[in-house]
């Protein structure tokens, strides 16, 4: 792929994870989806990063990478029947909306404890290690995560072991209520000198910017497997979830973010450098809308899993106590 | 003497309102209770009154939050952290069991540890498997942690009264989904529920139900819609759980039901199923039965199978009745 | 077919020998276990034979032990993570419950964790609050994981071997009050024992002794020496435990004695015994007792007052004697 | 006190606590002590940090702080007793030798899991902070804690917050078998960047050192209330505990460390300031050893707690099940 068509698909998938938001919040609105993440803001650092990464590395995504997987080839009809919960959703509606997991393109399942995934993704690394394969791991989670324990035990093991895992924390400024300034007193990617490993930020919100960022340190970490901290810095445009309320705790003076909204800060990029036209754009917004429509309103008919689905891979094989409670329930 | 209709998250908010008024020890801190006002707003406009210093929005850190609660406490404050969803509470697990739990007996009584720690627990909300765990097990069988679960907004404000004059460690773990379901009549002034104490919620003689928490309407309901006779009991502290009256009235009907939403195996129901054949053996009529969550993880779309419901209970009503 | 007498700690160390070099993907790691040969000695030798990247010497952070071992196994290795004492796993606690135990359930079963997680367990050694813990019924209550506990190295070699084979998280839990006090003849090559079955170590017919780990000598050593004419009941597996052979033996005897370490609210007894009055009422001639560890921390002078001994048990079998 | 008189209290205690440590090490061997972990070689960086302190200031202590207790005034006997675990042990005879505690002094209640005081440490901190007392927190813990959940967790309380609190890490350089060097990647005074605090290094084996730099943190934290860290870099010259063997990770060409004992250095600066004579000093050393010979062989007497003692404590009222149990048992 040239560098147009790399941008050309990057930009596509944008704009596409941008309807599908927007489809979700206002079915959310309408009653049709339980809950909801936004991923508003953050298409352009997940989509810059993923731009620069091969089908067998291993993602240890977090809950607000729909951008991320969109990019990297899931179907929006998957996302989809997972915020459903439905009989198609791969994980046969057990999580809340927002839990994603898809194992053929390599994302690992999301849990919703913060950071939770981060020491996992350094096993993962390690077996890549142990294994002398090429390929790496990419971990990522918000500014908020680097106060868990979860952050500094896999900072930790992954300087140690000189594990190839890039750390993206998409730093969108809050944790539900809590702005960055309250949850530490330095900037993130300065974290990352505590473990000895390599620290960058990089501005989150130009999808130009990551990429560049993003090719550099993926490619340093291939080379020298060692990991690396990103701080992508964005802006949560939304609220935390479809529960969340930001009047509560944004006060007046505190703005939404949308003036440095990703995909219009791209699209002014794919003017520029001659990769798309004014109309292009508008085809490729229509038709992201039309698409997402058409398929949300195909999966939205897919009904709910069996009652008996609730019962089976807890374990390989399900033990007499759970048969016999599946009995009385059923 | 002035009451209110209040449902749990106001009584809950309104004496924590009152209990801070007057003592300035009294410290709440968790991931956004201050100006948020909690993702379940039962901290709603207390950081406004009392201040940022006496509301605490931590970072996110539940090991954080009550491991500096323990600190607090120790020093002589009156902590309240708050853990967003009772889910979230297992990196701090080594703080609870091992510090807080431990500190009076480690330190010969020297030190103790006056914490009342709050969070929303149980299903209900399609919050799936990590907005819906009913983990109660886990503390009551940790010695010294005192476990208590309020079942309507009355019972709420007079445990969470005794819980804040308690020197020791206390759960206080609010079943969310009752959190809006229902109003009592709660007076303004203080009053508290002893710890350690049942409350016989009905009365009867064929069977006796043993309950706690979310499960508290939903047995009583049962109960009054098919006139069942028999007492109700809602435990109100799962730890030390009122042996006694439990007893006595497992001796007067000889039949014995426990319902929770908690998984079975290990849960509440099996202490009590276990203290009661070690005690009324020869009162029992009939097997002692459990309705619980099943063992599995709390599913998200379907999780009305989950929940022990009317229609369980009903089946474990019958199943006793074949017993005379 | 040749065969070594044993202890569990070389019993332990041979099968992981064993087993290492036949497949590479079996990765060892954990605290202190590489060089030192782990503080009891179990790994001793194996850093030296297969390489400091399969015998790995980790950061003192059992968060980031247990969080790194779930990723190797969804990447499928096969890590056996050590915590160097039980007592101190509660920091890792968000990583088995929220993730291990939850992860093939939560993926729809696309991903698993087959991991087997070594500890030593329970008290003897004047280990006091923080190294003597018997936290079994925190995993037990868990759904999702899988709980053993060998009594002797005959068993732990192979109930290792099958939970290396199993594809979900095992919870290997070593009575470490055994590690040295007692051999058996160990065949040299492969054996399993099923998960999930128990063994009857002493069969009789006046009454049914349920217990595993440190306390099946214990027993087994009373009821031998006092020629009591019962089945003994070795659960080999805590979680899923067998309750078939429970069942049976209580239908024939009429009675049981749970005997466990672990205190006694919310443990294991109080689980087999609401199951027993579930299900054998009609069969029950005496009350269900349970002979454990009190609901206290763990002493260190005055651990003897802590483990249930010949004395208590004797009490025990004295009081469920008196009916008939 | 005058410098001098301050630095001879110092090296006394710092003798007191050698001759107990040598004391408990022989008398383990003898099977008259079930466990303990040795202090030598880290007298001088928490006797110098001790130097600073106020009667008033609140020590979270580690399982290895003996020197410091000694140096603020606990007397041996105390130690002895929670050795012994006996009936005068303030503790009641519940805990494994090595986890002190004494109220009156303001040292806490020391557990096993490595690193748990320290975030109890940030809310004693915060207590002062919210009173508007002028104490300070003290929190103490190995160089292998800083790989903990625990240490995170507290560095980022104490620095959001603005906590008076001294984090010391008594840096030995080793955590049981596991090297500094294999814990980490960078230096441990360098992780306090990662949270926007001070972090000083010292040499924790040269008490003068230790006292100037510790004076000079104390002071600050003091005056600013802000936290710091201090690394005080030292050498673990003993096995980890009685139960451990060093030969086992401790190769021939690693030494011991005692070529830096700070029990030397601390003689040698003693003559040369003229605050002690060498003979002082030899009568300073016979005394501790007959001191705790003789408080040894007294304590050593003292019977074991009574059974019924191991029931309360559990509460501040033993509840009905543990009445139960106790009737059982006894
Ligand atoms: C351990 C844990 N504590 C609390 C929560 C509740 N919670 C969910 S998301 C969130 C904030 C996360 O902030 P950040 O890491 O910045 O990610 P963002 O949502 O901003 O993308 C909180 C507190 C949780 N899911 N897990
Ligand atoms: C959470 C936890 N994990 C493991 C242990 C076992 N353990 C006791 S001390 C120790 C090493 C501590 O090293 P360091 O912090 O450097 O202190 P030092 O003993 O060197 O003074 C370990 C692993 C423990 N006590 N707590
Ligand atoms: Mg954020
Ligand atoms: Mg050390």
């Amino acid at each position: 792929m040239d560098e147009k068509e790399l941008f050309v698909k990057a930009y596509k998938a944008m704009a596409l994870s941008r309807a599908l938001d927007r489809k979700i919040v206002m079915s959310q609105r309408q009653g049709r989806v339980g809950f909801y993440t936004p991923t508003i803001g953050q298409e352009a650092l997940q989509i810059g990063l993923s731009m620069t990464l091969e089908k067998e590395d291993i993602i240890y995504e977090y809950y607000r990478d729909v951008p991320f997987m969109l990019h990297r080839g899931v179907p929006p009809a998957a996302i989809i029947d997972q915020v459903m919960g439905n009989s198609s959703d791969s994980e046969k509606g057990r999580q809340m909306p927002s839990h994603y997991s898809s194992k053929e393109f390599h994302f690992m399942s999301v849990q919703s404890p913060v950071a939770a995934n981060l020491p996992p993704a350094t096993g993962a690394a390690y077996e890549i290690k142990y294994r002398k394969k090429k390929n790496i791991v990419v971990a990522t989670f918000g500014d908020g995560s680097t106060s868990t324990p979860d952050f500094h035990a896999a900072m930790n093991m992954a300087a140690v072991y000189d594990l190839p895992l890039v750390f993206l924390c998409e730093n969108n400024r809050w944790a539900i209520s809590l702005p960055i300034e309250k949850q530490t007193r330095v900037e993130i990617w300065k974290k990352a000198e505590a473990y000895g490993m390599r620290g960058i930020k990089v501005d989150g919100n130009d999808l130009f910017a990551m990429y560049e960022a993003a090719k550099k340190e993926v490619e340093t970490v291939r080379k020298e497997r060692k990991p690396v901290l990103i701080e992508a810095v964005s802006y949560r445009i939304g609220p935390h979830s479809t529960s969340d309320d930001p009047n509560k705790y944004r006060t007046a003076e505190i703005t939404d973010g949308s003036e440095k909204d990703p995909l219009i800060i791209a699209e002014k990029g794919m003017i520029e450098r001659n990769y798309l036209t004014k109309e292009e754009i508008e085809k490729i917004k229509t038709d992201s809308k039309e698409t997402i429509d058409r398929i949300f309103d195909e999966r939205e008919k897919i009904p709910a899993p069996k009652p008996e689905s609730i019962f089976t891979d807890v374990y390989e094989k399900p033990n007499w106590i759970i048969e016999e409670e599946k009995g009385e329930i059923l | 003497m002035s009451s209110k209709q209040l449902n749990m998250v106001q009584a809950i908010n309104s004496t924590l309102d009152l209990l801070m008024a007057e003592n300035d020890s009294i410290i709440l801190l968790g991931e956004d209770i201050g100006k948020d006002g909690g993702v379940f707003r039962v901290t709603e406009g207390l950081q406004a009154k009392f201040g940022s210093e006496r509301v605490m929005d931590t970072p996110l850190v539940e090991l954080g939050i009550v491991g500096m609660a323990i600190g607090m406490a120790l020093s002589g404050l009156r902590p309240v952290p708050e853990i967003q969803f009772q889910d979230f509470i297992y990196t701090a697990f080594d703080q609870l069991v091992n510090q807080a739990a431990k500190m009076r007996y480690r330190s010969g009584g020297e030190y103790h540890v006056p914490m009342v720690l709050r969070t929303p627990y149980g299903g209900g909300i399609r919050g799936g498997l990590y907005h819906s765990q009913s983990g109660e097990a886990y503390f009551a069988h940790t010695a010294g942690l005192t476990v208590l679960s309020p079942s309507n907004p009355y019972d709420a404000k007079g445990l969470l009264i005794s819980a804040m004059k308690y020197n020791d460690p206390v759960m206080f773990l609010e079943p969310k989904r009752l959190y809006r379901s229902i109003k009592s009549e709660v007076p303004d002034e203080k009053y508290s529920i002893p710890i350690g104490k049942a409350s016989m919620v009905h009365e009867g003689n064929d069977m006796t139900f043993i309950t706690y928490g979310s499960m508290v309407p939903t047995v009583m309901n049962t109960v009054t819609k098919h006139s069942i006779d028999a007492d109700v009991i809602d435990l109100r502290t799962i730890m030390p759980y009122d042996g006694e009256t439990i007893l006595n009235s497992v001796k007067k009907t000889g039949k014995a039901i426990i319902v929770h939403e908690a998984p079975r195996t290990l849960g509440m129901g099996a202490e009590i199923s276990a203290f009661l054949s070690e005690r009324a053996v020869e009162y029992l009529s009939a097997p002692i039965l459990r309705v619980c969550g099943p063992d599995i993880p709390f599913p998200y779309r379907l999780e009305e199978y989950y929940l022990p419901n009317e229609e369980r209970i009903l089946k474990a009503i019958n199943r006793i009745q074949e017993f005379r």
